[in-house]
């Protein structure tokens, strides 16, 4: 177990390196105020105990501390990737075992068409037509934002469905309904990417693992379908899922980046894009850094998941690898 | 009593290459506390008509039978569900491959009581108290298995083949079955283990009396065990009998051609010398020969053997061949 | 009869990497020694994991032994020279189905060899191709077929012939007839002994029917726990076993349950 | 569409941009400056509804004789913002306005360098050249004395730059060191205090119970950030925002169609122009830049890029002021005309160019972009090739002040309706070095008609000066105008009470929602 | 049907004609195969047959709606922007930005990526082992992603944008080549090769590469739909290609503000990507699924 997180990790940090190794050389190619004393060696080695020290400089654009920008205002994107990973699990599970079971059928068919669909939209277009529909021309959900302005709810958590309800204000199961209504559309654009995932990935899990052996053996054990797919099925099919829905996690929190955009959600996709604009190199360097240990701390997290869980993994974990 | 009785069943498979007989108007009765091996080269069927006897199908699977009783119990009129109860209750299958039966994911103890019916609880209320547990710790003890505790906590990958087998024995035996299937049950096992199995199984149909029908490829390891035979070729029944008529006396040409290519039956063979052998190969499903399937392959086969040979029977040696080996001889003597 | 094949103190022991720096080494065969004379069946016996492989492999040289010699005909094979050893001696597979290019025809599958080791020209190797296949009982127009057409028999057949395409001295057969059914394998055994009696050609079978091994060698070879703990000409051994291994080997393929 | 509990509380605005800080006065000119009327008041203010100046903070006022000196009455009663993080102990004085300019004007004092020290519209109408010095008099009297006579002065005081900060939560800053929090956690007079801010997200302001023209009906206000004017006309008409802030030109119609939904229009005072750098070679040549005008059909880019939400500029001043010079005749739309003057003008041919614009919309021009395209496109005709150049305005600012461009296509949006606001940014020469003077030009005689104009007191001299500029200007034509856009303001049907004025922002003091 | 197995009695195709074969059964992947085609024709020829020249703004017809809408007009098949552009010129034009900008850059990516896979694939031991696990955790940052980093040290435009798209899938195709020539060079087949004295070249050539087709076409499906999408995402950002350039994610995001004027705007290059995408992955996985059954 040991190891292999130490493997892990080991790798973590040679990608983070290189990357803050990027980072280094763009500040120090454009920001005219960094010290620069020629020896490239110990400027890189003050730079990256200055990241270390949690340090990432100051934006050019708010003046305040890069770090303390990020944090203020992912939370906003991590609650939305988190309800769009929640809407493709309850979505994408269930849509994957009805395809996987009915394979060849027309209902495995009908969602396969639907899959294929979502994976090939753009989500940036996607986002601009429910919006122009559901928004514009229905004017059932919100175009943007996170909750209504009015609602004055103080900050705690920075995931607004929580904070909503913490807060003392006599308006709070209001305001906790209207984020929802807020969440509703930006969550559907960004979940497609993960529900297709999860369905491809469950449908193609459940209909190998269903075909296997120890199925036949449950059967003849005399257990009916549903047992069968509850007891057996599920949990031979969705552990290998697991990491690869880790794998999502960067994808989906890209496409939030693009999402925000278009649905104005104060997360760090309209941050990041605007201090490229701006050519704010030091929101951009800590911005880049911050995303992507975050993505990749993610993906360690579930590949670590899907070896405590599977215990076919478990082997690697333990003695033998 | 027959406890397994089927007439004429035939099953049909949709492929890619349209319908196909995979298995042909086999018979099979299996009386009460006997071992009837079921031999067949790969591809005859064998597990087809095991999958069939338990029910389990799959699309594009048409099974067909005139009869298929189990002891007094018509199969053929239950409801899936009934069937499956039934299978449940009276039926066990033991697999060729035991890892790959068992649920990977699950603990050995959890799959184990699964497997243990309810009704199968005996004495007082206060003994339920993990019950289960205990009946699969004597469960796994019968079977052989020296550490059941350690056995119990582990995953299937974690055991040997050999270990699973047994463990898929115990469950087989957890429910008292009438009929044990044992599918090619060792099967790219090692020889030690193979031994300690079919010695498990014989003494499980001589201490429970439990029927067994035995599946296996190989005549040699099935001419031990069972009473009696059938052998199986390209979905036909060509041959059934007690072990001693079919070993011995066999009269289809195929059965034959099986004994023969195993040394060990020969015993005058020449070191080094050519072994008995059928020519050509099996054919595939898609490509069946029409009337008797053995027919391009048959050294005594003629004109009429296009057509399928009806089945004949002396003193309980059945056999479909237009032209049975020593027949006459036989009749002479 | 000077032995077509010496192995000298022949061993290997595989390493396994644990994480970064420990390793560990797993002994497969400790050093063996035996020969084989020209002609003759040496058959390899023993439980699982005794190591029957490992030395299959080392003599045809998909693995690299870690010390010790392979002479034949009293040349000692290097160890990485694959063009210099695969005219003497060649291995065929366990599984043809995948030891056999999906992608590849037949014919292209047992050109190959020719390609690399001799300098025949075009005609003279469709020839010897063509001879292959019929020699192991194929007909010419197989060398069109892709490894998807033919039954497991027939590939079986496909690798025996590219082993014996470049007219070796010595054919390693790792369970060859393990998977097949019986009826096929009779078969195949007979075109072995035919091949055998034609060209001449030593074989070395890892093999697990006593019955069979009986039949068909010459020489023994009981291995257990990577040593060879028994070995000599196969009826003496086999009729007389000395060891406690080759008595359980023996005792457990003639249990009689019904008597 | 329904109307929730909450919705009763306040109103949202969409308003267009995150401000750089809370304090007007350091606001850039071409900033829209929406929050400053909700926080601040000035001394004087211009009445909508007859453009004149009347009463704001200070109740009366007068002017010397010679123009020299202006002394303000303040009322008595007027209280500063308490919040959590200053409490007022007293009301305002004259301390606070001298407080306030001071800050603008003298570099001793010790705010004047706070946060950036440049106080640009100060500098664009040159006040720190007016101003002599700004004195308490009495508590409530504070006097100002000019060095040259000024008539512009009392507009400039009413602009939304103009603004009475707390002199005492200046002090209490001072005293903790915390000089820079002035600008970004604003106290002052005006109707809402300030609660919370997001940057490029949102502001909050609370109701100021004690603002001296009574309570404002809403509890709160917001404003809610946002860039894009599709995103915040899609607001409006979903409702996430009650009022709108610069519809886009090309949404005046569906604004106009939808039935929930109102359109305030005002003519601005607002000019596009396509500026000529008169620094470079040949576009410092009248006939080269009275061919290229004569090339551009401003028609098209009236009703392609302004969605004929302007009109034509025949000259900088719009035609509403009252300095409009009605008499001078344009240079008609004629390419042939043009390519003859460009023949005649002895300039090196072919002509090629370069045209520098900013991406985004401004308040005078919906969308430069366009227009440079149109213009590129009118240029060809001419056989004149010209290069788009498209920047943020935040680079563009740098490229204006190193002079590369060779033309520019820019605007003005004016803050007060004296004319001279037109005038001097764009055409004295001290405006060169403020960046505000894009066409570089400078020319003596032109910087004394501007100075002389402001001096004198009466009307009818001053449009004569005025008119006489204008003539001047369409004869060097240092740059040629384009078009006056009209300020439209779009609200939903249920918000009363809103006072927008024709320099752009929104007075929320008196809107509510019924 | 009968007539059929005969036919294929007699003619012995190779697996990949027999994974072609198959794949002309498959009725909705041959018509995404021509759209293919079509889409790839109008890439190449696009600026001859385009109706308008590129920058050509016809201010007389400014957002105009399409053709079968009213007030549309036929010679302004698609209608027209703001700046009476006509769209369908425009799209045909970003055709060659979009598609034809994500296929060269997946054509290169595949070179490059496919060498450096099949070296690291072929060289075993430890730099084997760790640029394997480089880029495995390269990979787990998307391409977006890294995309959206590298265009912030180079700065926005189009050609970074190509760049940095194909600087972001080249660890795709090194790491799918990679495992792919990995756990061939394992196979028993390999290794009768190499007991034949095969070279690694004649390996990699006869050995290898025929049975690796199917990472191939699925990692240039994947490759070619993440490139457009990239592209597009890039330009709608702002952070790709610039405006006057008809890139379609470019244009979408330039028509943002016209959504309520005139959606066709909106929906049309939208359209345009998504039915681009859709038929790659039809007919990717069409030959993904031939080349598997092909195989048995
Ligand atoms: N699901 C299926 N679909 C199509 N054909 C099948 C299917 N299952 C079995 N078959 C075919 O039916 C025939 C009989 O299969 P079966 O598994 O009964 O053979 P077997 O005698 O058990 O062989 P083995 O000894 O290899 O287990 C085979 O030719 C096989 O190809
Ligand atoms: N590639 C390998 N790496 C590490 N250990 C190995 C490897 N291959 C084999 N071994 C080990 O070497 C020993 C001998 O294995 P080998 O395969 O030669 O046995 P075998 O006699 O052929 O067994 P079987 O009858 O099961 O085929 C075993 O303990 C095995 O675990
Ligand atoms: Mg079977
Ligand atoms: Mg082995």
């Amino acid at each position: 177990m040991l190891i292999y997180i130490l493997r892990r990790l080991n790798v973590f940090v040679i990608t983070l390196f290189l990357l803050s190794v990027v980072a280094f050389l763009l500040q120090r190619q454009v920001i005219t105020d960094f010290v620069n004393t020629g020896n490239i060696f110990s400027d890189y080695q003050r730079y990256i105990l200055a990241m270390l020290s949690g340090n990432f400089g100051t934006s050019l654009a708010s003046g305040n501390p890069v770090l303390s920008d990020i944090l203020a205002i992912f939370p906003a994107t991590l609650e939305l990737c988190v309800m769009a990973f929640i809407v493709s699990i309850l979505v994408g599970i269930p849509c994957g075992v009805f395809a996987g079971l009915s394979r060849g059928g027309t209902v495995d068919y009908g969602i396969m068409t639907v899959t294929l669909m979502g994976v090939s939209v753009p989500a940036f277009w996607f986002a601009m037509l429910l919006m122009m529909f559901f928004s514009l021309h229905l004017g059932w959900f919100p175009v943007s934002g996170r909750i209504g302005l009015l609602y004055d709810i103080p900050v705690i958590t920075g995931f607004n469905l929580i904070d909503t309800l913490l807060s003392t204000k006599p308006y709070k199961y209001e305001a906790f309904f209207d984020s929802l209504l807020h969440l509703a559309l930006p969550t559907l654009v960004l979940a497609t990417i993960p529900t297709t995932e999860v369905i491809r990935q469950v449908r193609a899990s459940i209909s190998e693992e269903m075909d296997k052996n120890y199925i036949k053996a449950a059967q003849a054990k005399g257990l009916n379908t549903f047992q069968i797919i509850k007891r057996h099925g599920l949990r031979n099919a969705l552990p290998p899922v697991i990491p690869s829905l880790g794998l999502q996690f960067g994808r989906v929190l890209t496409t939030a980046m693009i999402t925000e955009t278009v649905f104005s959600w104060p997360g760090i996709g309209p941050w990041m894009v605007n201090s490229i604009y701006l050519e704010d190199h030091s929101a951009i360097q800590g911005g880049m850094l911050f995303i992507a240990a975050f993505v990749l701390l993610a993906n360690m997290a579930t590949d670590l998941l899907h070896l405590m869980i599977d215990p076919l993994k478990r082997n690697e974990l333990y003695g033998k690898s | 009593m027959a406890i397994l009785d089927i007439r004429n069943l035939t099953i049909e498979i949709n492929t890619s290459q349209g319908r196909v007989k995979a298995v042909e108007r086999v018979n099979l009765t299996l009386t009460e506390g006997e071992i009837q091996g079921l031999v067949g080269e790969s591809g005859s069927g064998k597990s087809l008509v095991a999958k069939a006897i338990l029910g389990i199908k799959k699309d594009g699977w048409v099974v067909r039978a005139d009869r298929m009783r189990l002891g007094d119990i018509d199969l053929l009129t239950l409801t899936p569900s009934e069937r499956r109860r039934l299978m449940a209750n009276d039926i066990a299958m033991i697999f060729q491959e035991p890892s790959s039966h068992l649920d990977p994911t699950q603990e050995i103890a959890e799959q184990i009581e699964e497997a243990i019916p309810s009704n199968t609880f005996e004495g007082g209320f206060w003994q339920r108290f993990q019950w289960r547990k205990k009946r699969a710790i004597t469960l796994l003890h019968k079977v052989g298995i020296k550490d059941p505790i350690s056995v119990l906590r582990s995953y299937p990958h974690e055991l040997s083949e050999g270990v699973c087998q047994k463990i898929m024995i115990a469950m087989a035996i957890a429910k008292k079955p009438r009929l044990l299937i044992a599918d090619e049950p060792t099967t790219a096992m090692e020889s030690t283990t193979q031994i300690q199995i079919l010695k498990l199984l014989h003494k499980l149909n001589k201490v429970n009396n439990t029927s067994i029908l035995f599946i296996s490829h190989d005549i040699e390891s099935v001419s031990n065990l069972s009473d009696t035979l059938t052998v199986m070729y390209c979905g036909q029944t060509v041959e059934s009998g007690t072990r001693d008529q079919v070993i011995n006396h066999p009269r289809h040409p195929y059965t034959n051609a099986l004994l023969q290519a195993v040394p060990d039956f020969e015993s005058n063979l020449k070191h080094k010398s050519h072994l008995y052998a059928l020519p050509g190969s099996i054919p595939p499903l898609q490509h069946l020969p029409i009337g008797c399937r053995l027919g391009p392959r048959c050294p005594n086969a003629q004109k009429t053997c296009v057509q399928k040979p009806h089945s004949t029977r002396l003193k309980g040696h059945m056999f479909n061949c237009h032209f049975p080996l020593s027949i006459e001889d036989e009749a002479s003597s | 009869m000077i032995p077509v094949l010496s192995v000298n103190k022949l061993s290997k022991s595989y390493v396994q990497h644990h994480g970064l720096f420990s390793k560990k080494s797993i002994t497969a065969f400790a050093p063996v020694s035996f020969e084989l004379e020209q002609g003759k069946t040496l058959a390899i016996v023993g439980e699982s994991g005794s190591g029957k492989s490992s030395l299959a492999k080392a003599l045809t040289g998909v693995i690299t032994p870690s010390s010790g010699s392979i002479c034949i005909d009293g040349i000692n094979m290097a160890d990485k020279d694959h063009k210099q050893r695969c005219c003497q001696i060649r291995m065929i597979f366990q599984d043809p189905t995948t030891s056999l290019n999906p992608r590849s025809q037949i014919g292209r599958i047992l050109k190959s060899p020719l390609l690399l080791n001799t300098e025949l020209s075009e005609q003279e190797m469709d020839i010897r191709v063509s001879d292959a296949l019929r020699q192991v009982g194929l007909l010419t127009e197989h060398a069109q077929f892709y490894p998807r057409m033919l039954s497991s028999g027939q590939k079986q057949r496909v690798a025996l012939a590219r082993a014996l395409i470049l007219k070796p001295k010595i054919i390693v057969a790792d369970e060859v007839l393990a998977t097949l059914d019986v009826s096929v394998r009779s078969q195949l055994i007979n075109l072995i002994l035919d091949v055998q009696r034609e060209q001449n050609i030593s074989f070395i079978m890892v093999a697990y029917n006593l019955g069979i091994v009986r039949h068909i060698s010459d020489e023994i070879i009981v291995m257990h726990e990577g040593h060879i703990v028994e070995s000599g000409p196969t009826a003496e051994v086999l009729d007389n076993p000395q060891h406690t291994i080759t008595q359980r080997l023996l005792m457990n393929q003639q249990v009689q349950f019904r008597k | 569409k329904q109307q929730t509990q909450i919705q009763n509380t306040g109103l949202v605005y969409c308003s267009n941009g995150s401000p750089t800080s809370f304090n007007p006065q350091l606001a850039q000119t071409g900033d829209s400056l929406d929050i400053s009327s909700q926080l601040y008041n000035t001394l004087v203010r211009l009445d909508p509804s007859t453009q004149t100046i009347a009463a704001g903070l200070a109740s009366e006022w007068q002017v010397s004789r010679d123009g020299l000196s202006y002394q303000f009455e303040l009322r008595q009663d007027i209280q500063f913002h308490s919040t959590p993080y200053f409490t007022p102990t007293r009301a305002m004085n004259a301390d606070d306005v001298v407080f306030s300019f001071q800050r603008v004007l003298f570099p001793t004092h010790p705010f004047h360098s706070v946060s950036g020290g440049l106080y640009p519209f100060f500098n664009n109408t040159q006040f720190d050249r007016l101003i002599k010095s700004v004195k308490k008099i009495g508590p409530y009297t504070v006097e100002f004395k000019l060095h040259r006579p000024d008539t512009s002065l009392l507009a400039n005081l009413a602009t939304e730059f103009a603004v009475i900060l707390s002199a005492e939560y200046g002090k209490q800053l001072q005293q903790s060191g915390k000089f820079t929090q002035i600008d970004h956690l604003p106290i002052g007079t005006g109707p809402y205090k300030f609660k919370q801010f997001l940057p490029d997200n949102l502001i909050r302001f609370e109701r100021h119970w004690g603002y001296w023209e009574g309570g404002t009906p809403m509890q709160q206000l917001v404003f809610d950030i946002t860039p894009s004017p599709t995103k915040r006309l899609a607001k409006l008409i979903t409702g996430e925002c009650d009022v709108m802030a610069y519809p886009a030109a090309s949404q005046a119609n569906v604004i106009s169609n939808h039935p929930d939904l109102l359109m305030n229009v005002q003519t601005g005072y607002k000019v596009s122009f396509w500026s000529f750098n008169n620094d470079k070679a040949p576009f410092d040549n009248p006939k080269v830049r009275k061919a290229l005008a004569t090339a551009i059909d401003r028609d098209t880019i009236l009703k392609a890029v302004y969605f004929n939400t302007g009109v034509a500029a025949h000259g900088l001043l719009p035609p509403t002021s009252w300095a409009y010079n009605p008499y001078l005749s344009d240079y008609p739309y004629s390419p042939k005309q043009a390519r003859q003057l460009l023949q005649e003008s002895g300039a090196k041919l072919p002509l090629s160019l370069t045209i520098y614009t900013p991406s985004g919309s401004d308040l005078y021009n919906p969308n430069s972009f366009k227009t440079a395209e149109f213009i590129q496109r009118d240029l060809r005709k001419i056989g004149v090739n010209a290069e788009i150049v498209v920047m943020e305005p935040h680079h563009l600012e740098r490229s204006i002040a190193m002079g590369e461009y060779d033309t520019l296509v820019s605007g003005w949006s004016a803050v007060t309706s004296d004319p001279d606001n037109f005038f001097r940014p764009q055409f004295s020469c001290n405006a060169i070095e403020n960046h505000t003077n894009t066409s570089r030009w400078c020319s003596t005689e032109l910087d004394g008609l501007i100075n002389r104009a402001v001096k004198l007191n009466r009307m009818v001299p001053r449009i004569r000066i005025y008119r006489e500029i204008q003539a001047h200007l369409r004869d060097e034509l240092p740059l040629l105008p384009l078009a006056h856009s009209l300020q439209l303001q779009a609200y939903r049907r249920d918000v009363h009470g809103l006072n927008s004025s024709p320099f752009g922002g929104v007075n929320f003091a008196g809107a509510y929602r019924d | 049907m009968a007539n059929h197995n005969v036919f294929r009695e007699e003619h012995i195709r190779s697996p990949l004609a027999h994974s072609w074969f198959l794949y002309q059964q498959n009725t909705i992947g041959m018509v995404a195969l021509w759209a293919l085609i079509f889409v790839l024709i109008l890439t190449v020829i696009g600026p001859w047959i385009a109706p308008y020249p590129m920058d050509h703004k016809d201010v007389s017809a400014l957002l105009k709606a399409p053709s079968w809408v009213e007030h549309g007009e036929v010679h302004f098949f698609l209608g027209t922007d703001d700046l009476g552009r006509d769209l369908l010129s425009q799209i045909i034009y970003g055709a060659q930005l979009t598609f034809g900008g994500a296929f060269l850059t997946v054509a290169l990516s595949l070179l490059l990526g496919s060498a450096i896979g099949i070296i690291g694939g072929m060289s075993s031991g430890m730099q084997a082992s760790i640029l394997h696990h480089f880029l495995d955790t390269l990979l787990s940052i998307p391409s977006l992603l890294l995309a959206i980093i590298i265009i912030s040290v180079l700065g926005p435009g189009y050609f970074n944008t190509l760049l940095a798209v194909f600087l972001a899938l080249l660890p795709l195709f090194t790491r799918a080549v990679y495992r792919a020539v990995h756990d061939e060079l394992n196979k028993e087949y390999i290794i009768a090769l190499r007991l034949d004295g095969a070279t690694p070249l004649r390996i990699l050539r006869y050995g290898i590469l025929p049975n690796i087709v199917e990472t191939f076409v699925s990692q240039t499906t994947r490759a070619l739909t993440s490139a457009i999408l990239d592209i597009t995402a890039l330009g709608f950002l702002g952070l790709g290609a610039q405006r006057p350039l008809p890139e379609w994610g470019t244009m979408l995001s330039d028509t943002m503000e016209l959504v309520f004027l005139a959606p066709w705007t909106v929906t049309l290059p939208g359209m345009a990507i998504l039915v681009t995408i859709l038929i790659i992955n039809i007919v990717g996985e069409g030959l993904r699924q031939a080349i598997l059954k092909g195989m048995d």
